[in-house]
């Protein structure tokens, strides 16, 4: 059962110029994207910097203003923000992309994973205290750290707390706006490791924002890639990364540096004929805008961008 | 005439932190050959900009020791005129961020300009302007006439990036230093900007180093690979040997740590790069974070040893390095420093 | 002229000296007694009557020289150059060099035959009197246009216009046929005729004393000049503000606004050429006349600070300084009632707060004027006793017995009129054993002001009487009108200065009528001999002394307000200066010289 | 750009940030000698005013006596006496307290008065912000001397706290700019956003996370600003707008400093005033610049 | 540009309509009138009734502020109750004193301001700097009016250098060579003393603003291209820091504003904080209102023409 219905959901952000600051024209963020994600799945959501990855997470979960579309979450309707209820909210969280930022630097651990419960549960001191013990457990950290602040722990460390408080609700669904790009090789490892451990033991979603394409075909069952604030390409992770279809994709793929120096002159080669590719058939997947066409599905489970036939 | 452009020996860069001393960069013996990609590698905070800065002689307020040859020329102690003569010409740097590298009021051109009229005076506005034009053209700019009289904010990253670039290349250095500069761009960009840095080697035979943390970016660009830690070098090979058989553990770490195909579980490193001030200054520096391998195994003060041609390891215990088992890591990250 | 430096006496004082600034009677000034003024001698303390009125000359006056006036005042002058729309006193000042009256006065200011215009009285059958003035022969505008009798009678014409927004339509009362022009019934004024080019007469209803006490509008206004000018705009015309003209022994050669004018000698005078070829007169602040003074900038200046006197008379070496009585005094007034606005009358009000008498003399004998004078103006200050100042040596009676300084006296008075202390705090309660706590106010500005109402409330207090200061602090100027003019009853006591003007009839500040009698104080026997003080009868200066004499015994007697102290005025003249002379009636600027180009700098 | 280069772990402990940032800054003052030597002196002369100015009779001190004008300094007098013959000493002291007590309350009104502002406008942004800056911007062009001499003329009842209030009003503005830019970079960061995303309300979001986060900033404005509002009435008094002498205050003695003789020959009643305005300016401003210092680790004496 | 100019004036309008009524408001809102202050018993109580209503002071405000308005659109400021004549006529004078004394003050200021902040930011930490700092400190600590009496006095009186009121020696041509060099002599000791005190918050801006600029990574690009360091400063440290300057430049109108009363008191030069100070006391209120009003506007205007210098030197916020 799908968890989470996006359809058509636009993005605008408006340009202001003119004498009197009106609104001239609008950057399309997000541009008529629709997908759904299943109950217990990752999601992964690829594509460069500008995209639109980030504003399709927040948008869904209600920080940034809907231009249209609709979200339907667990089969109810949240795209207004007035119905975002407090009920629906717990279960949408949210991970960051700066466990560094992410944190409040003024808070000790405690209530920075205390937060949530604060504003949907009324738990008395002592439980409050218990829920988050248990919770810093649950993500590997000692209990006893409640009392310490945010710049005490690693990077790792930190996203780890940032998990803590988005499960802190038992969320259904959580959207991981880069979670690891801000870290190091050596502790990206060790958010991602948890996060999947975690996902299997609370029987969570996730919608997993990158623009690492490594990262994303290790963490994620289906997986979407955007341009431009469109889709391009959506499909299993077999269907992406061996089945490329829509140029760009291809080209994505092709970028991704070969960790095998062996490989090399392999990689150069194929990354030149694909680039050919894209030039010589750029016209064939955009439009005159230099935007991607709608999807048309070539698969029960693919979809690709690609001028409507007849 | 040898083949060594740049050798740096016993490279130690301190930063006066309180009022102590302590060094970014910790005796770094290091060599780059003409025609050459040495790629340096390691987490952050493992001294890689700061050993960059050093051969540049941009740390402004560092205490440097040790030599840095040159062409055969100690440029550790020059005057800052000689310096000058040298940066921007035979020597020139990248740098990671392009949001900042260049000056806001300045037109684009003017600031590729500045680097030839800096080592070129005779050269005729005329001549300049063609230079700067063809230099675009290079790093692959479309309309440079109209970049030329752009601002840098007018431009994306990418673009902006190349233009770091062409004002590095401009006086076609002997020595390229390329720090990070393709962390902050997208794949596709980061692929056309090796591809040009690739190029300018192939062209001007200059020897590169090319800073980074990307094992994937080094494994496709470098003849040779320094992994560093702690300030300090802990393995250099060329690039297959350091790929197909490195020997430090902390090597062995990160390459494990590359989510890669048909992997479950990836592997962690645990802890963290100690600061500046919390560097254990004696022993194997990464001891602390494989706390499975045992104490004895660890050199005193460990050296980098030849272990075959042209691969260097610091320390012994390598030797002794395994991977430890699920159960006991997970055992471990409940008692991580916390 | 007031001192530009001086506290309370701003406000109103400035407005005064339009009938004042030129000059008066003076013998010896403040030649009474003073007993504050033996002792002060005593003291080291300054007495009025160590000073002359006339520079005593140092040498030789050089042929030409230009004389260096300053002006004290903290703002700038307001440029309105022209005896008929001047407002401020500061103005006035410059006007003096350029143009005059055409009747002179002497220093009891009354008119002489000395002066541009020479004059007669001439009483007729109805009652009226007429004035026939005849202007001399060489007497010109500076322009070189006679002064006519026209003029005059333009400078009527102008003040009665229904356009005129000026303050001199008090020139006009008397006047016969006046009223009709201002109403728009005539298009002339019946009682100015014309006789001549250089003679004219104008006639006035009643006699009345103050006409003779320079009480006749004198000062012409060029007709040929201001003829074709709408008189709406004749204020704003560049023949006031830019070109001004008069017919006096200087000629205006240009103005920087606000700042400075320079004149040169107007050879045509009608008394002779001027001796200095020019006078150069420029504004200096109160703060920094000492130094300008010191340094020569200045020769002279119109009045010198007092409170500084003391503390600089030893640097400024290279100045004499002149003094005399001013015609100004400063008092303490108690509300007694309201005035009555649509009536235009004064209502006293028998149950005011302070409507006791006894309450009124024993604050004034609680009080002691002499040393707030020796302390805070080093003996340039004197308690005053009657309402009428000695620079009016006619009118003023020193005979008169003002309470003095006696505390004891004042609590006596205090304990037999019932205001006792019955609850023991110290402070006496009002016969019918009610707290008396009484309001106080006083104006802000100049330094003394602060500490001499606080030392008033003190020795207040120290009889047992709890006044206050009304808000807690002084108000300024516009706020302490506005309370005291409109009767706020928050208002009790206050403190305020009127220059007196130069003639003696008290109407205007005492009268049943009169608005400015802040304290609202009215009473048949006052009527009586306000109105006889100002009859036909009165012409008679005897009579009027008399009259007068009785007038300052009545206000001794019931307190409507006391006088606190008597004032001075300082005038430093360098001494290179010579025949210079602050006497009311000297008119001989012309005769003004230097010993010297330079200026005297002290050592 | 050094900052990118610093670990991050260490890049994290940006000591205006942390929760032991205040005791970070409290350590980086007590380094600085001439900031810990300001501190002290500060503290000497608060308690000392504060203090001794209980004691002290004011109504004694105003009162007038005739015959000690002008007095020079004496046993009697240890500062001699104005022209009123009002002891000076005493009124310093007191004076003393009314300028502080006016340079905190001006301080503390305009600070309140602009975070406020400050945080809404920047944590909202958008319209809100743009509204609220055209207000913020017509405020700053207003101007002030002028019009604190007009409301200064309007109030009946002319008390420090009245003044206080006046310059307040005219005098958030600069604290509000300043913290709304930090708000406007605050709230992009995501723990704001987080915080969003977890329930909370804005209200909460900006006094309980953003403001507490900016506190350092806070505080090392409102220092200096304090340096700045000590001597903010002197300018006044000096005006002729100044508060009756009956409350006595640091600029109405220096004010007497315009009577040229009082300026020349009696500098007991004008020069300490003068000495301790400066003195206490300093001070607090070297506190002040050493906080600034302590919370910009570029700048960070070590 | 144009466009960006013609916004930004459309801005400034509600500002100056709300800074008229708040002005006019509290004009209203003062005690006494022009006439308060005329006690003179040879004007009687119903005269100045009459005046009062002649000239409209007793109209209520809607009115009055409408008349006014009407009239300041017509460059008509009213009649000045003191001076009897057109404030308009009267502000010239005035204005173009302030105005001189403004722009030698400014010149002064940042002929001080750019060199020892220039020079204090890119020598930190050294002596030199601590020297200038330290003025900077005391300059920020001294009273603008204490330091003027001072200069006043001793280079006026004592030593005798400057003239010590006014505006211009009496008696000279205007337009002539020595009118003008009066005037300026005249200007320097008060725009001195003002500049003096004025300049240091510009020194400590510019100081701080090149201390931070020092850091910035386009710095450390230049010097890896090899300019030498007077080349790092001169080329791209200094213009970088100096813009923000220019974004300082609209409210260092609002401190000139404020300095010049004090100064023009001091040294009794006629411009309009002179003219201010004089009428509120006088309640000559169309003289008030039009002073602050001006002022007002001046301070828009700064505001305004900072924001223009800015878009025009700095390509970020151009206009094109
Ligand atoms: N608040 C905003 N106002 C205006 N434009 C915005 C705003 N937020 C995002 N945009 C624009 O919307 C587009 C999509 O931005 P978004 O952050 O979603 O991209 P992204 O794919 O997450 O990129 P990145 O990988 O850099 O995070 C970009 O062009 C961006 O400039
Ligand atoms: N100017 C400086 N003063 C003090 N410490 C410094 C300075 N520059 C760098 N360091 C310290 O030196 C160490 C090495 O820093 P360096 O910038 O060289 O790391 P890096 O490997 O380049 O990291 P990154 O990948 O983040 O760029 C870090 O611990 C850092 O804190
Ligand atoms: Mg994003
Ligand atoms: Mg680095």
């Amino acid at each position: 059962m799908a968890i989470l219905e996006v359809e058509d959901l636009k993005v605008y952000f408006p340009i202001k110029a003119g004498i009197f600051n009106r609104t001239v024209d609008h950057i399309k963020a997000v541009d008529s994207v629709s997908f759904s994600i299943e109950e217990g799945k990752t999601y992964g959501l690829v594509g460069e910097s500008g995209s639109g990855k980030t504003t399709t997470g927040r948008g869904i979960i209600g920080l940034e203003n809907i231009t249209a579309g609709k979200i339907l979450f667990d089969g109810v309707d949240i795209t207004d923000k007035k119905s975002k209820t407090k009920d629906i909210r717990r279960d949408m969280q949210m991970i960051f992309q700066d466990p560094y930022s992410s944190l409040n630097p003024r808070k000790r651990v405690f209530d920075i994973i205390a937060e949530p419960l604060r504003n949907y549960e009324s738990l008395s001191k002592l439980e409050e205290k218990k829920q988050v013990q248990e919770l810093l457990q649950l993500v590997g950290l000692s209990p006893e750290s409640i009392l310490k602040y945010p710049h005490e722990f690693s990077g790792g460390q930190r996203q780890r707390i940032g998990i803590a408080r988005a499960i802190a609700l038992k969320p259904k669904l959580i959207i991981a706006d880069e979670p690891v790009s801000a870290l190091d090789v050596s502790v990206q490892a060790q958010v991602l490791n948890f996060m999947q451990d975690i996902q299997k033991e609370l029987g969570l979603t996730y919608l997993f924002i990158s623009h690492d394409l490594g990262i994303v075909k290790h963490m994620c069952d289906d997986i979407a890639i955007m341009y431009k604030g469109r889709y391009v390409e959506q499909g299993t992770k077999h269907d992406i990364f061996n089945n490329p279809q829509h140029i760009y994709t291809k080209r994505l793929v092709s970028a991704i540096p070969d960790i095998n120096p062996r490989n090399r002159e392999k990689q150069f080669r194929f990354r030149r004929d694909v680039q050919k590719e894209y030039d010589e058939s750029y016209d064939d997947y955009f439009d005159d805008k230099g935007l991607a066409y709608g999807l048309q599905p070539i698969s029960d489970t693919h979809l690709v961008a690609l001028p409507e036939r007849g | 005439m040898s083949n060594k452009l740049l050798e740096l020996k016993n490279l130690k860069t301190s930063f006066q932190i309180g009022d102590e001393y302590y060094a970014a960069v910790d005796d770094v013996t290091l060599t780059v050959n003409k025609n050459e990609v040495l790629g340096i590698v390691g987490e952050s905070g493992s001294g890689k900009s700061a050993l960059a800065f050093s051969v540049m002689g941009l740390h402004t307020r560092a205490k440097i020791e040790g030599n840095i040859l040159f062409n055969g020329k100690d440029i550790a102690n020059i005057t800052p005129q000689e310096l000058n003569r040298l940066r921007g010409d035979e020597l020139a740097m990248i740098f990671q961020d392009p949001l900042t590298a260049l000056n806001p009021l300045m037109e684009i051109g003017d600031q590729i300009a500045e680097t030839l009229i800096l080592h070129n005076q005779n050269m005729s506005q005329k001549a300049r302007k063609e230079r700067v034009i063809e230099l675009l053209n290079m790093v692959g700019i479309p309309r440079p006439e109209y970049v030329y009289e752009q601002f840098p904010h007018e431009l994306s990253g990418g673009m902006r990036q190349r233009v770091v670039i062409a004002i590095a290349i401009a006086n076609q250095p002997e020595l390229l230093i390329a720090d990070e500069p393709t962390t902050a761009l997208d794949v596709t960009i980061q692929a056309q900007i090796l591809d040009l840095i690739r190029k300018l080697k192939n062209d001007m035979h200059s020897g590169v180093i090319l800073i980074t943390h990307d094992l994937g970016v080094v494994a496709e660009m470098a003849d040779r690979i320094a992994v560093m830690y702690a300030g300090q070098i802990v393995e250099v090979a060329d690039v297959h040997t350091l790929f197909e058989n490195p020997k430090h553990p902390y090597t062995r770490s990160l390459l494990n740590s590359v989510p890669a195909d048909g992997q479950d579980k990836l592997h962690v490193i645990q802890g963290i790069v100690p600061a500046l001030q919390n560097l254990p200054r004696e022993g194997c520096r990464f001891s602390e974070r494989i706390p499975w391998i045992d104490a004895t195994h660890h050199e005193v003060n460990p050296v980098l040893h030849e272990v075959t041609p042209g691969h260097f390891v610091r320390c012994t215990c390598h030797k002794h390095f395994y991977f430890p088992d699920k159960t006991k890591e997970a055992e471990l990250h409940g008692n991580s420093r916390s | 002229a007031c001192s530009g430096g001086d506290e309370e006496a701003d406000g109103n004082e400035s407005e005064e000296p339009d009938t004042t600034e030129e000059e008066g009677n003076e013998e010896e000034p403040a030649e009474e007694e003073e007993p504050a003024e033996e002792e002060a001698a005593d003291d080291g303390l300054v007495s009025i009557d160590d000073f002359g009125v006339d520079k005593t000359n140092a040498g030789e006056a050089i042929d030409g020289g230009t004389l260096n006036f300053g002006l004290v005042t903290d703002t700038v002058f307001e440029g309105i150059l022209n005896w008929t729309f001047y407002e401020g006193a500061p103005d006035a000042e410059i006007l003096q060099f350029f143009d005059e009256s055409l009747l002179a006065i002497d220093n009891n200011f009354n008119f002489t035959q000395d002066g541009a215009a020479t004059w007669e009285m001439v009483e007729n059958e109805d009652g009226s009197v007429t004035f026939e003035i005849t202007i001399r022969d060489n007497v010109n505008w500076h322009d070189g246009e006679p002064v006519k009798a026209e003029d005059l009678e333009f400078s009527y014409l102008v003040i009665g216009d229904p356009a005129y927004e000026g303050m001199r339509r008090y020139a006009l009362d008397g006047v016969v046929g006046a009223e009709e022009y201002m109403a728009g019934e005539a298009d002339s004024i019946s009682g100015i005729e014309i006789v001549s080019d250089k003679q004219i007469n104008i006639t006035y209803a009643e006699p009345n004393p103050s006409l003779l006490a320079s009480g006749i509008w004198a000062y012409p206004l060029a007709k040929h000049i201001f003829g074709d000018i709408p008189v709406a705009e004749m204020v704003e015309s560049d023949e006031v503000r830019v070109n001004p003209i008069g017919f006096g022994p200087f000629k205006v050669e240009s103005i920087v606004p606000g700042e400075s004018v320079s004149y040169t000698a107007n050879e045509d005078y009608w008394q002779g050429a001027p001796k200095l070829d020019g006078v150069t007169l420029k504004v200096v602040a109160p703060t920094t006349v000492v130094q300008a003074l010191e340094t020569g900038e200045v020769d002279v200046v119109d009045t010198f600070p007092t409170d500084q006197y003391v503390d600089t008379v030893d640097q400024l070496n290279n100045v004499e300084f002149l003094g005399q009585t001013d015609l100004a005094y400063t008092y303490i007034g108690f509300k007694l009632g309201t005035f009555d606005k649509e009536a235009g009358e004064n209502i006293t009000d028998p149950d005011a707060k302070m409507a006791d008498v006894n309450l009124r003399r024993a604050m004034w004998h609680a009080v002691d004027n002499d040393s707030v004078g020796q302390q805070f103006y080093d003996g340039l200050r004197w308690a005053g006793t009657t309402l009428i100042v000695p620079s009016f040596p006619d009118y003023h009676d020193p005979s008169v017995e003002a309470p003095s300084y006696d505390p004891e006296m004042a609590k006596k008075i205090l304990d037999e009129a019932g205001y006792v202390d019955v609850n023991g705090d110290g402070i006496r309660e009002n016969p019918e054993g009610e707290e008396l706590v009484m309001n106080f106010a006083s104006m802000s500005g100049g330094d003394t002001a602060e500490p001499l109402a606080q030392y008033y409330i003190q020795a207040w207090e120290q009889v047992g009487l709890k006044v206050q200061l009304l808000d807690g602090r002084l108000h300024e100027m516009n706020s302490f009108y506005d309370l005291v003019e409109n009767d706020d009853p928050s208002v009790d006591i206050y403190q305020g200065a009127w220059g007196t003007g130069s003639d003696v009839d008290q109407r205007g500040l005492y009268g049943r009528t009169a608005a400015y009698n802040y304290s609202r104080y009215t009473s048949e026997e006052n009527d009586r001999l306000l109105t006889e003080g100002a009859s036909a009868a009165s012409m008679d200066v005897e009579y009027r002394k008399d009259i007068y004499k009785e007038w300052q015994e009545l206000m001794v007697q019931d307190i409507p307000v006391f006088p606190t102290l008597y004032r001075s005025v300082l005038v430093p003249v360098n001494e290179r200066v010579t025949d210079y002379s602050i006497q009311w009636s000297w008119d001989d600027l012309h005769e003004v010289g230097v010993t010297s180009e330079e200026a005297i700098v002290a050592e | 750009m050094e900052a990118n280069n610093v670990n991050i772990v260490e890049q994290t402990q940006d000591p205006s940030k942390s929760p032991s940032g205040l005791r970070i800054l409290w350590r980086e003052l007590v380094r600085d000698k001439l900031a810990l030597f300001s501190l002290i002196l500060l503290t000497l002369i608060v308690v000392f005013v504060y203090g001794v100015s209980i004691i002290l009779d004011q109504d004694e001190i105003v009162t007038v006596d005739l015959f000690a004008i002008h007095e020079a300094p004496s046993e009697d007098f240890i500062l001699g006496t104005d022209y009123g013959g009002r002891d000076v000493f005493g009124q310093l002291i007191i004076g003393t307290r009314n300028s502080l007590t006016i340079g905190i309350a001006v301080t503390l009104i305009s600070g309140i008065i602009g975070i406020a502002f400050g945080l809404v406008a920047g944590y909202f942004g958008g319209h809100t912000d743009n509204t609220m800056m055209r207000v913020l911007d017509f405020f700053q062009i207003l101007p002030f001397t002028m019009l604190v001499i007009v409301f200064v003329s309007i109030v009946p009842d002319y008390t420090i706290l009245a003044f206080s209030l006046i310059m307040a009003v005219f005098s958030w503005m600069g604290i509000a700019r300043l913290i709304r830019s930090k708000a406007l970079q605050e709230k992009e960061l995501d723990y704001v956003q987080a915080s969003k995303t977890l329930g909370t309300s804005n209200t909460k979001i900006i006094f309980r996370e953003v403001m507490p986060n900016i506190s350092s900033l806070i505080i090392v404005t409102m220092t200096l600003n304090l340096a700045a509002n000590i001597g903010i009435e002197s300018g006044l008094s000096f005006l002729g707008f100044g508060f009756p002498e009956s409350t006595p205050s640091l600029g109405t003695l220096l004010s007497y400093a315009t009577n040229p003789q009082t300026l020349e020959f009696r500098w007991w009643i004008w020069v300490p005033a003068a000495v301790l305005i400066l003195v206490l300016m300093l001070a607090v401003r070297n506190v002040g610049e050493a906080l600034r210092r302590a919370t910009d680790s570029r700048q960070r004496r070590g | 540009m144009w466009k960006f100019i013609v916004r930004r004036l459309l801005i400034t309008f509600p500002q100056i309509i709300l800074l008229s009524v708040l002005i006019f408001l509290m004009a209203q809102a003062m005690p006494g009138d022009a006439l308060t202050g005329v006690i003179d018993p040879n004007v009687s109580l119903e005269e100045k009734e009459e005046l009062r209503e002649r000239l409209g002071l007793n109209a209520p405000w809607h009115e009055k502020y409408a008349d006014w308005v009407g009239g300041i659109v017509q460059g008509d400021f009213g009649q000045s109750f003191r001076f009897k004549m057109p404030v308009t006529e009267l502000l010239e004078q005035r204005l173009m004193n302030s105005f001189w004394l403004s722009l030698m003050t400014l010149l002064f200021t940042y002929l001080m301001a750019i060199p020892l902040g220039i020079i204090s930011g890119r020598y930190n930490d050294t002596l030199l700097d601590s020297s200038i700092t330290g003025y900077t400190y005391l300059g920020f600590a001294t009273p603008l009016f204490i330091f003027a009496l001072v200069m006043l006095w001793v280079f006026g009186y004592q030593l005798g250098w400057f003239p010590t009121s006014g505006s211009v020696t009496p008696g000279l041509e205007p337009g002539s060579m020595e009118y003008v060099i009066s005037k300026f002599n005249h200007l320097l000791l008060p725009a001195l003393s003002m500049a003096l005190i004025q300049t240091v918050s510009t020194v400590q801006y510019l100081r701080s603003e090149i201390v931070d600029t020092k850091q910035k990574e386009f710095v450390i690009t230049a010097r890896a291209k090899g300019a030498s360091e007077s080349r790092v400063y001169n080329k791209h440290i200094f213009r970088n820091s100096l813009l923000p300057i220019a974004a300082f430049f609209g409210y260092e109108i609002s401190f000139l504003i404020s300095g010049t009363i004090f100064v023009e008191k001091i040294f009794g030069y006629p411009g309009m904080g002179l003219l201010f100070l004089e009428s509120i006391l006088l309640r000559d209120y169309s003289v008030v209102n039009a002073v602050v009003l001006i002022f007002g506007v001046a301070a828009i205007l700064g505001a305004l023409l900072s924001d223009i210098i800015l878009s025009i030197v700095d390509p970020r916020i151009r206009i094109k």
